[in-house]
């Protein structure tokens, strides 16, 4: 024999049946197979089948020993889950690159044993069933899927996550409090931060403004289910680093300057990290902002004090009322053997309004108010305060003012209440409790009496168009002064930081608006070794900001320490929301209220207001999240699996194959048929496609094989099947797409067959039965399955008011009469287009495409699966419309293609 | 009626005996009289002299063909006389390859009924008469069709009987049965070199005498004769112990000629009830096709 | 005969009732514990005298199961056994076996709710009927 | 032989077993079983360290049988089989037990229950395991050679790939050249290319080339033997020729058929086929006048009942070469649906339309009648659109009529041991998924002569058949599992019922040694299905790895038991 065995092998593009005939068959004779599928599993569309005409053959018991003969081929070896990317080179030598799109799930551990999609949490509409059921996040796309191993879901980053200033796995531990499971929760949030009850209470969550679930009534309310988690869960986080790299970095110790938020937070991180970490707090007390800035109505003491106990336990020394001055504070530090310093102060210096009269008596900055309310200290109030500002401080302060006994609180603001910073319900709450609001107007002077102040001048604006800041410009409306009587003024315009931390020479420099300058992402001052993070480098933000500043201190720390190059190289992962159409039909669930003190129970006391949604409440709020990323990284799966196989680690791999030959089995798609509208796929429920069809009629599909139409369940009597959706239409494709009748005709036997009652009609236009036993086929339909077929194009379909059922408005051609008749179901055989991506494939592999988008062949007749380029071969429904037994015998003849391209590499190319 | 078999005799006698004159001649197998007169029962005739002990009458019970799978291999050519019932069982054991149609001489006798020695009448077994068609003879005695017999068909009916009275009919008849094997020794169907009951491995029959037990027995040898039992009722005759074995056979040929329109072993050529099938088979299990 | 429970063999062929019944347990269909499913490569297999040893032995109820006609991997063995259930069906009528005591069906491998259905309503039917006459009746015969 | 000594290993599967059937007292209940020598449970036991425990455990305890009572034969048999072979033990001494799909997950509130019976599917597992016998794979060599039955373009397109793969081909055709039906067409669809171009092109990969043997004016007198060694005689010209091949692909084509009577054909003069109209236009012929096509003409019918696929194709081709060529004619289509399937008909389907081609439909309970006595002068239709009837006048009708069988197909249906269907065409192994095989190992099929099929089809299908068939000869040898039957001559009173049972023809009675008839199964062929074994009375044949004994000795341990927990010896 002359062959010569050479050890080429072959790239076969597709899993469905007629790439794994192709892969069997090259493979069979002695070729290596590369079979790339895109989806997790091969089977490919045929898997979605019932049964298959004309022979009516269960189409998985024909499909299943195919994709085993092929996986458990020595010489086949599967890519699911992946594409290609890149094809160059010629005949015998081309060079191609795989995209292992990462399973998060190790193939060589995974017994496909289904106990990881019993946990997890997240439902996705599942494509193997058409969306008519749901499929968990980690899955197998069908039962018999082969490989017989899951995959997981994950495009990106749901958009709660991403808005999230310090990136918390929002969606993660909401999918956790749905489930009950409030101490994992938990454990979502420990791994970004410590403080889930505190941030629960105070966040802006700017989350939810960009929660999908807008888009269908109302956001899901994040911080509520977050603060619930920290209320009803119990999670202790511990340090992660491993006993050895505790010890390399023992001698390590890094000194924080501030226990504010970011301080706090950047000990946190370091301590997990494994580093000894001491904070040094000028203030008797521990959490900066948090603990004198915001009320306790707002954030109870007890919580904070629980919250930061958790970072004690991992071995932080906090040292408080010790102040770090002067240019001598930090070089002492670095003499004491601290290795890195970190500046986070924060902002505590209220700033002046810069009116006459400022330093009267009665005159007391926001911050220092509710500082010196929060240490203790006695305070005594007017009975009528004003307060000037439009932001969180000056709220807070209004609230604190009437429960320190001010008989009437006024807020002054210079702009209207809609550009007023402070956040809305702390705003209505404020209004609630009797807080007034004058708006448009600014103070120009102090009235007092005695050193006393007795009243405030005050001058009304108006607004012009906006100033730098985005927002409209105030301006004064000349002498529309009047004065306020009060014995008691609190500016609350803003805050900065005190950095008596810093010596007047000292090499970290300051910005003009005496906040520490440090570079923004590594939060790296000018000094070497000297950190800076928080309001001390931003100015006041929000308490989220700052935990995201401690974090990424803590990351430059650890990276600085460690003698990495110290530049923040997390990958940038994309923010993915659900397709608009899965929206449609979700019902309507309002967004829990949150039940609150009622304004006589918070009369003089600083009893939390807001008292947290109960473990119910929460659970059911948190089954309204829609699931964006899909996987929310909530670690179900990995708790459930006992082989420890799921590893969301792991990332996306590309690799180089050297092949020879590449044979193309791309298949198809279906085309959309909301595009015809006037046959209302999409609008009217109880019009379905052929293939949705196919899964109710399904042993193993949506509703176990008794078909129930999508409207009201019940089982229709009566099915219409309209033929040519698309197909042979100067509008949508020319083309006809050759299975439509023969799929017709056996969907409406198998419906016969479920139920004996059921009647079809068939509308067609040339009833295309021309493979072997087809005739025979259609002519059983006729007689034995109650099938009848009017030859018509139906001009459109409607809904019959009330009843659920369509009504067809036809022309029957034979009878030559226009009417209509009404059906309980009506089923689209919609024009099967080249599958997703076949133009960009195209361009890549170099073939080119004829003008239906199909992979054309130049001679059809001489040479019917090679395609314009030497080498490549197409073959089942890419190159053209056809049904199974064609594209087998196709997928033959490209492995007999193939042996004579490689093994005579013969002359006539 | 009696000189019309006296005629046939001595013709039988005759063509015994020129069959016996040719050189390649082995043997002629046919019916002889018991000591008692009573009854026939089968005889090799080796010589021309001796076919005068040859007998034809209306007690020629048994089936000479049976005994043919035995002389397979034998030199010589073997003479065989038979009725309606054994030449189908000549056909059946001719295509189960048991003897070669070449090395036989087939002797039609048109039988117009046996009788049964105890009551003297037509026997039961005649009640399904019906001979092979198209079988080729070496010489007949007359023409081989089917005597139009009316005779009663043998009670019980087990189909009328509801299943306490048939369970507990066969109670009773297989309670009388000793396993002596007779009904396998004389079937022209047993033709076995080494029978499942004899087996050890595995160990079918398990010999404990129990209902069980016999009820496997007589179960497994019936089935074994389904589409091929030719109801001469031998295996009834031969059973010392009178047990009523031929109803179980009668049932499978009345359930196969009303399942499968079979009309019955060796009548033709037709492939054997169990040995086919035919996609338009009925399908009494539910769930099925049709 | 509520507290009885039947002991039933199943012979399954490999290619459909099997893998039917594999169906049934990846759908977790909750079925009765009394039947114990044996292997073989086509119903075809399944030898008559094995049944009626089955039926006489102590097990109460046998059921062959094999493809939808027309489906068998071999084409044919689905076709040799319907005929000869027909026949072996009949002569265990005749013997006084009850009509259910041995079934033959046809379950396809995505069938696994059929398959479940038919061993509930096979385990129900044989319950009904009670331990089998053959295994009460262990009388000692006259013959040792 | 050594002591039977079985290793039973029961898995968790994680908690899909465990979690319901206990799977310890499993364990325990299966160590003191009848022969079985060790047992023990893992996590996975289809994991790495599953795999790896049951080699270790082999070589530890001398076991040579093993039982793995664990989920569905059907995904893990091979890769336990390969692991036991691995370890040195003869990769059908091997059983599976299905405790998760048969037992734990349909029993999920009944653990005792599940677990009783899990005990005594174990029972049965290792009641089986210790009568398995040790089996070989059967191999058969084949020869490289191909012949194939046949030269039009299904023939030449099969001849022609298996030769420029390196293998030796015989090409027997009947006719006195090669080209089948396409030589006597004009030009041909897509690109109107004239056939002798293709015809060409597909000669010309098959003569000049060393390996293949081209027999015209030659038949199959006879053949025998099966895949890898068939001896076939052709009988050539120059007397009968014997030659020894692997594989057949019979490409024997189709004839267009001629229905007389019909339509007034043979009667009416004017009245003739599209393989008369072709001729007459590739003899430049073109003044035809006014011409009716009438499409399916035989088919669709009471008779015929299969559409002939690419009748309609060819009768749009040829309307537009008329209408091309005298473009005042009036040529009419008389059709019952235009089979104009796919992309290309579609498109040469409306540029027929845009050529002035008319298509009326006509409904076969009011065919169409022939107007004229001696020659055609028109044909009177009832056109359904209009619902009225009206006459159309023509010179020539043209009866569009499909591809039937040819007569002597069934002869070498005959010869091959190969079905034909009731329309005489050949019968395929798997209609949907091996349409170019039969079910008769290294016998392929490609072209018309399986169905109708233009000529990109049949050029496809003979590629695909010479896949097929290079595919055995590739790998030079034919394995089978072995679990195939076998007779023992001493039980066999070769009575032939395994013979007439057998679905693939693989047993034969013959004679041994002393001259007894006595069946004998061809290895090779024998698919393993186990009909034969259930059919003989006396079980003189067996399927192995499914024999009698082993059966028998599940259903008595299952049947004996009593309570599964109480041992038993």
């Amino acid at each position: 024999m002359t062959t010569a065995r050479p050890s080429e092998s072959v790239l076969v593009l597709g899993g469905g049946i007629a790439g794994l005939q192709a892969a069997v068959d090259i493979a069979n004779l002695g070729f290596h197979v590369h079979l790339v599928e895109r989806t997790p599993s091969i089977g490919g569309r045929m898997a979605q089948l019932d049964k298959t005409f004309p022979t009516n053959d269960c189409s998985m018991c024909i499909l299943a020993p195919k994709m085993m003969e092929c996986a458990g081929h020595d010489l086949v070896t599967l890519h699911t889950y992946s594409d290609l990317t890149r094809l160059e080179g010629r005949l015998g030598a081309f060079r191609v690159e795989i995209l292992h799109r990462s399973r998060f799930v190790d193939a060589g551990k995974c017994t496909g044993c289904d106990d990881c999609a019993i946990a997890c949490p997240v439902e996705v509409p599942s494509e193997f069933e058409m969306g008519l059921a749901n499929r968990k996040a980690v899955y197998k796309p069908f039962p018999q899927a082969v490989p017989n191993v899951y995959a997981i879901t994950k495009t990106g980053v749901a958009p709660c996550r991403d808005t999230c200033p310090a990136g918390v796995n929002a969606q993660g531990y909401i999918q956790l409090v749905k489930l009950g499971k409030f101490d994992e929760a938990l454990e979502v949030v420990h791994n970004t931060m410590p403080f889930a009850g505190t941030i629960g209470r105070i966040c802006p969550h700017p989350c939810e403004t960009d929660c999908t679930r807008l888009d269908v009534e109302s956001p899901v309310s994040i911080c509520a289910i977050k603060r619930a988690a920290a209320d009803h869960g119990k999670h202790i986080p511990e340090v992660e680093a491993t006993p050895q790299e505790r010890v390399k970095r023992a001698g390590k110790s890094v000194a924080i300057v501030g226990a504010g938020p970011a301080g706090i937070n950047a000990a946190y991180s370091l301590a997990r990290k494994g580093y000894p970490v001491t904070v040094f707090e000028k203030l008797p007390v521990v959490g900066g902002m948090l603990r004198v800035g915001v009320p306790s109505y707002r954030l109870p003491w007890d919580v904070l004090d629980r919250e930061i106990d958790l970072v004690k336990n991992l071995g932080v020394k906090i040292k408080t009322s010790s102040p770090i001055n002067g240019p001598s504070g930090i070089r002492n530090l670095f003499k004491n053997g601290f290795k890195a310093v970190l500046l986070s102060v924060g902002a505590h210096a209220s700033l002046k309004l810069g009116i006459p009269g400022e330093k009267r008596k009665g005159v007391v900055g926001a911050v220092d108010f509710l500082r010196r309310h929060a240490l203790g200290k006695k305070i005594t109030v007017g009975k009528h305060t004003v307060i000037v500002g439009g932001g969180n401080a000056a709220v807070d302060s209004s609230r604190t003012a009437l429960r320190l006994g001010a008989r009437k609180v006024t807020i002054l603001y210079r702009r209207s209440r809609a550009e007023m910073p402070a956040l809305s319900w702390e705003v209505e709450a404020a209004l609630e409790e009797g807080v007034e609001i004058m708006t448009l107007a600014a103070p120009i002077a102090v009235l007092a009496k005695k050193g006393k102040v007795t009243g405030i001048e005050v001058i009304r604006m108006r607004l012009e168009d906006a100033d730098s800041s985005g927002r409209p410009r105030p301006v004064p409306i000349p002498d529309s002064n009047y004065v306020i009587n009060c014995d008691m003024l609190i500016p609350a315009i803003g805050q900065a930081p005190i950095l008596d931390c810093l010596g007047p020479r000292s090499r970290v420099k300051t910005s003009r608006w005496g906040t520490i300058v440090a570079h923004e992402k590594t939060c790296a001052t000018d000094q070497k070794g000297v950190f800076a993070c928080g309001d001390a480098v931003t100015g006041p933000a929000t308490a989220i900001d700052a935990v995201d500043a401690g974090n990424r201190a803590a990351e430059s720390i650890h990276r600085f320490l460690q003698g990495k190059p110290i530049k923040s190289t997390a990958p940038q992962i994309p923010c993915v929301r659900p397709p608009a159409e899965d929206l449609s039909g979700i019902p309507i669930v309002d967004r829990a209220g949150m039940s609150e003190l009622s304004v006589r129970g918070r009369r003089r006391n600083f009893k939390e207001v807001e008292k947290g949604l109960s473990v119910k409440e929460a659970r059911a709020e948190a089954e309204r999240c829609l699931n964006c990323a899909p996987c929310c990284e909530c670690m179900e799966c990995v708790r459930a699996c006992q082989a420890n196989a799921v590893d969301h680690g792991m990332i996306d791999e590309t690799i180089t194959l050297h092949v020879g030959a590449c044979v193309v089995a791309t298949g198809f798609d279906m085309m959309d048929a909301s595009i015809i509208e006037e046959y209302g796929a999409g609008r009217i429920p109880n019009v379905v496609t052929g293939l949705e069809f196919e899964r109710l009629l399904s042993a193993s599909g949506p509703c176990g094989g008794h078909v129930r139409r999508p409207s009201d369940g019940r089982s229709p009597k009566k099915i219409a099947f309209i033929q040519c959706v698309g197909s042979r239409d100067l509008r949508n494709h020319e083309y006809c797409s050759a299975v439509c009748c023969m799929h017709a005709t056996k969907e409406a036997i198998l419906a016969n067959e479920h139920e004996r009652d059921v009647r079809s009609t068939i509308f067609y236009m040339d009833l295309r039965a021309a493979g072997k036993n087809f005739q025979t086929y259609v002519a059983r339909a006729k007689d034995q399955y109650s099938v009848s077929y009017v030859r018509a194009r139906p001009g459109f379909v409607e809904e019959v008011e009330g009843t659920g059922d369509v009504r067809v408005v036809y022309e029957d051609t034979e009878l030559r009469k226009k009417t209509d008749e009404v059906f309980d179901l009506v089923v689209l055989c919609q024009a099967m287009i080249p599958s997703e991506g076949s133009t960009q494939l195209a361009e890549t592999l170099g073939i080119e495409l004829d003008e239906h988008g199909f992979i054309s062949t130049p001679s059809p007749l001489a040479a019917p699966v090679d395609t314009t380029r030497p080498g490549l071969l197409a073959i089942g429904y890419a190159a053209s419309p056809q049904d199974i037994p064609d594209s087998v015998v196709q997928a033959s003849a490209a492995a007999g293609r193939v042996a004579e391209l490689l093994r005579r590499g013969s002359s006539d190319e | 009626m009696r000189d019309q078999l006296k005629g046939m005799q001595t013709r039988l006698r005759e063509i015994a005996a020129a069959f016996l004159e040719r050189p390649d001649a082995l043997c002629f197998i046919g019916w002889e009289m018991t000591p008692d007169e009573k009854e026939t029962r089968p005889f090799f005739a080796r010589k021309p002299r001796q076919v005068k002990r040859l007998v034809w009458n209306e007690m020629c019970h048994p089936n000479p063909a049976s005994y043919l799978p035995g002389l397979r291999g034998s030199e010589g050519m073997i003479g065989v006389a038979v009725k309606g019932c054994d030449a189908r069982a000549l056909r059946e054991l001719i295509r189960a390859n048991q003897i070669e149609r070449k090395n036989l001489f087939v002797l039609g006798i048109p039988c117009a009924g046996l009788v049964d020695p105890n009551t003297g009448a037509i026997a039961s077994r005649c009640s399904e008469c019906q001979y092979p068609v198209d079988l080729d003879y070496d010489e007949t005695l007359g023409p081989m069709e089917t005597p139009d017999l009316t005779v009663e068909r043998s009670a019980p009916d087990l189909d009328a009987m509801s299943l306490q009275q048939r369970r507990a009919f066969w109670k009773q008849e297989l309670d009388k049965c000793i396993r002596c094997d007779a009904c396998r020794k004389i079937c022209y169907g047993c033709y076995c070199p080494e029978c499942i009951f004899e087996m050890s491995d595995p160990k079918w029959a398990t010999n404990r005498g129990d209902l069980a037990d016999k009820i496997f027995y007589h179960a497994v040898r019936a089935y074994h004769l389904a589409g091929r039992c030719v109801g001469c009722d031998e295996c009834a005759r031969a059973c010392p112990m009178g047990v009523r074995l031929d109803l179980l056979n009668r049932s499978l040929r009345d359930h196969a000629k009303e399942m499968f329109s079979f009309d019955g072993a060796g009548i033709t050529d037709e492939k054997p009830l169990l040995r086919t099938f035919s996609t338009e088979d009925p399908d009494p299990f539910f769930g099925g096709d049709k | 005969m509520s507290d009885f429970e039947p002991k039933i063999l199943v012979f399954a062929c490999n290619w459909c009732s099997y893998a039917g019944a594999d169906m049934a347990g990846v759908s977790r269909y909750q079925m009765p514990p009394n039947c114990r499913v044996i292997r073989v490569m086509c119903s075809a297999r399944v030898r008559p005298e094995q049944v009626i040893s089955a039926l006489t032995q102590g097990l109460d109820a046998v059921l062959v199961l094999g493809c939808h006609p027309g489906d068998c991997h071999y084409t044919e063995g689905n076709y040799i056994t319907r005929r000869r259930g027909i026949m072996l069906k009949n002569l265990l009528e005749t013997m006084g076996f009850e009509k259910s005591r041995f079934q033959v069906n046809w379950v396809s491998a995505a069938e696994g709710a059929r398959f479940a259905q038919v061993v509930r309503e096979f385990v129900e039917e044989i319950k009904a009927l009670g331990p089998s006459h053959v295994s009460t009746e262990k009388d000692t015969g006259t013959h040792a | 032989m050594s002591r039977v000594k079985v290793g039973v290993f029961v898995c968790h599967c994680g908690s899909n077993i465990g979690g319901i059937v206990d799977v310890p007292d499993v364990v325990e209940y299966a160590r003191d079983l009848p022969l079985v020598h060790y047992s023990e449970d893992n996590l996975y036991t289809c994991s790495d360290a599953g795999l790896t425990a049951i080699k270790e455990k082999i070589k530890e305890h001398g076991l040579n049988r093993v039982v793995v009572a664990s989920c569905t034969p059907r995904t893990h048999e091979e890769l336990f089989r390969r692991t036991c072979e691995e370890a040195g033990v003869n990769r059908y001494l091997f059983e599976f037990v299905n405790l998760r799909e048969h037992c734990s997950w349909i029993h999920m509130n009944q653990p005792q229950e599940a677990t009783c019976k899990a005990k005594e599917l174990v029972r049965l597992g290792a009641a089986k395991a210790a009568r398995l016998r040790p089996l070989e794979i059967a191999r058969a060599p084949v020869k490289p050679a191909c012949l194939v039955i046949g030269g039009g373009v299904a023939g030449l397109s099969a001849a022609g790939s298996l030769a420029q793969q390196g293998f030796e081909v015989h090409l027997v055709e009947r006719a006195d050249r090669l080209g089948g039906l396409t030589r006597d067409l004009w030009k041909l669809l897509p690109g109107d290319r004239p056939a002798s171009e293709l015809l060409h092109t597909l000669t010309s990969r098959v003569t000049g080339e060393e390996n293949v043997t081209v027999y015209l004016n030659s038949e199959l007198d006879e053949i025998t033997g099966f895949i890898g060694s068939f001896k076939a005689t052709l009988s050539t010209p120059s007397g009968k020729k014997d030659i020894d091949i692997g594989t057949v692909i019979v490409a024997t084509g189709a004839v267009e058929l001629e229905p007389l009577g019909l339509y007034h054909l043979g009667e009416t003069e004017g009245v003739i086929t599209q393989m008369g109209l072709e001729k007459m236009l590739a003899d430049e012929k073109k003044d035809l006048g006014d011409v009716v096509f009438i499409n399916c003409a035989g088919a669709r019918g009471p008779d015929r009942e299969y559409c002939g696929r690419l009748c309609c194709a060819v009768s749009i081709k040829n309307a537009r070469y008329l209408k091309e060529a005298d473009p005042d004619a009036r040529v009419t289509i008389l059709q019952r649906d235009v089979m104009a399937f796919g992309t290309e008909f579609e498109t040469e389907y409306r540029k027929a339309m845009c050529a002035g081609v008319r298509f009326i439909r006509f409904s076969p309970d009011r065919p169409p009648t022939m107007i004229g006595k001696d020659r055609v002068t028109g044909v009177r239709i009832y056109n359904q659109l209009t619902g009225e009837e009206s006459d159309l006048s023509a010179n020539t009708v043209v009866l569009t009529t499909p591809l039937a069988a040819d007569a002597g197909a069934s002869d070498l249906a005959q010869m091959l041991k190969v079905p034909i269907d009731k329309e005489g065409f050949f019968l395929e192994a798997h209609l949907k998924l091996r349409p170019v095989e039969f079910a008769t190992d290294g016998v392929f099929i490609a072209g018309a002569a399986r169905f109708p099929a233009d000529i990109g089809e049949a050029v496809a299908q003979g590629t695909a058949a010479a896949a097929k068939a290079a595919a055995p000869m590739f790998a030079g040898e034919v394995s089978v599992e072995a679990t195939t039957a076998v007779t023992d001559p001493r039980l066999c009173s070769g009575c032939g019922t395994c013979e007439s049972v057998c679905p693939f023809d693989a047993i034969e009675i013959t004679q041994d040694r002393h001259g007894r008839p006595v069946s004998e199964v061809n290895a090779v062929m024998c698919k393993g299905c186990g009909a034969c074994a259930a059919a003989c009375p006396c079980g003189a044949i067996q399927q192995l790895g499914f024999t009698d004994s082993q059966i028998f000795e599940m259903v008595r341990s299952l049947a004996r038991d009593g309570d599964p927990s109480g041992s038993e010896g």
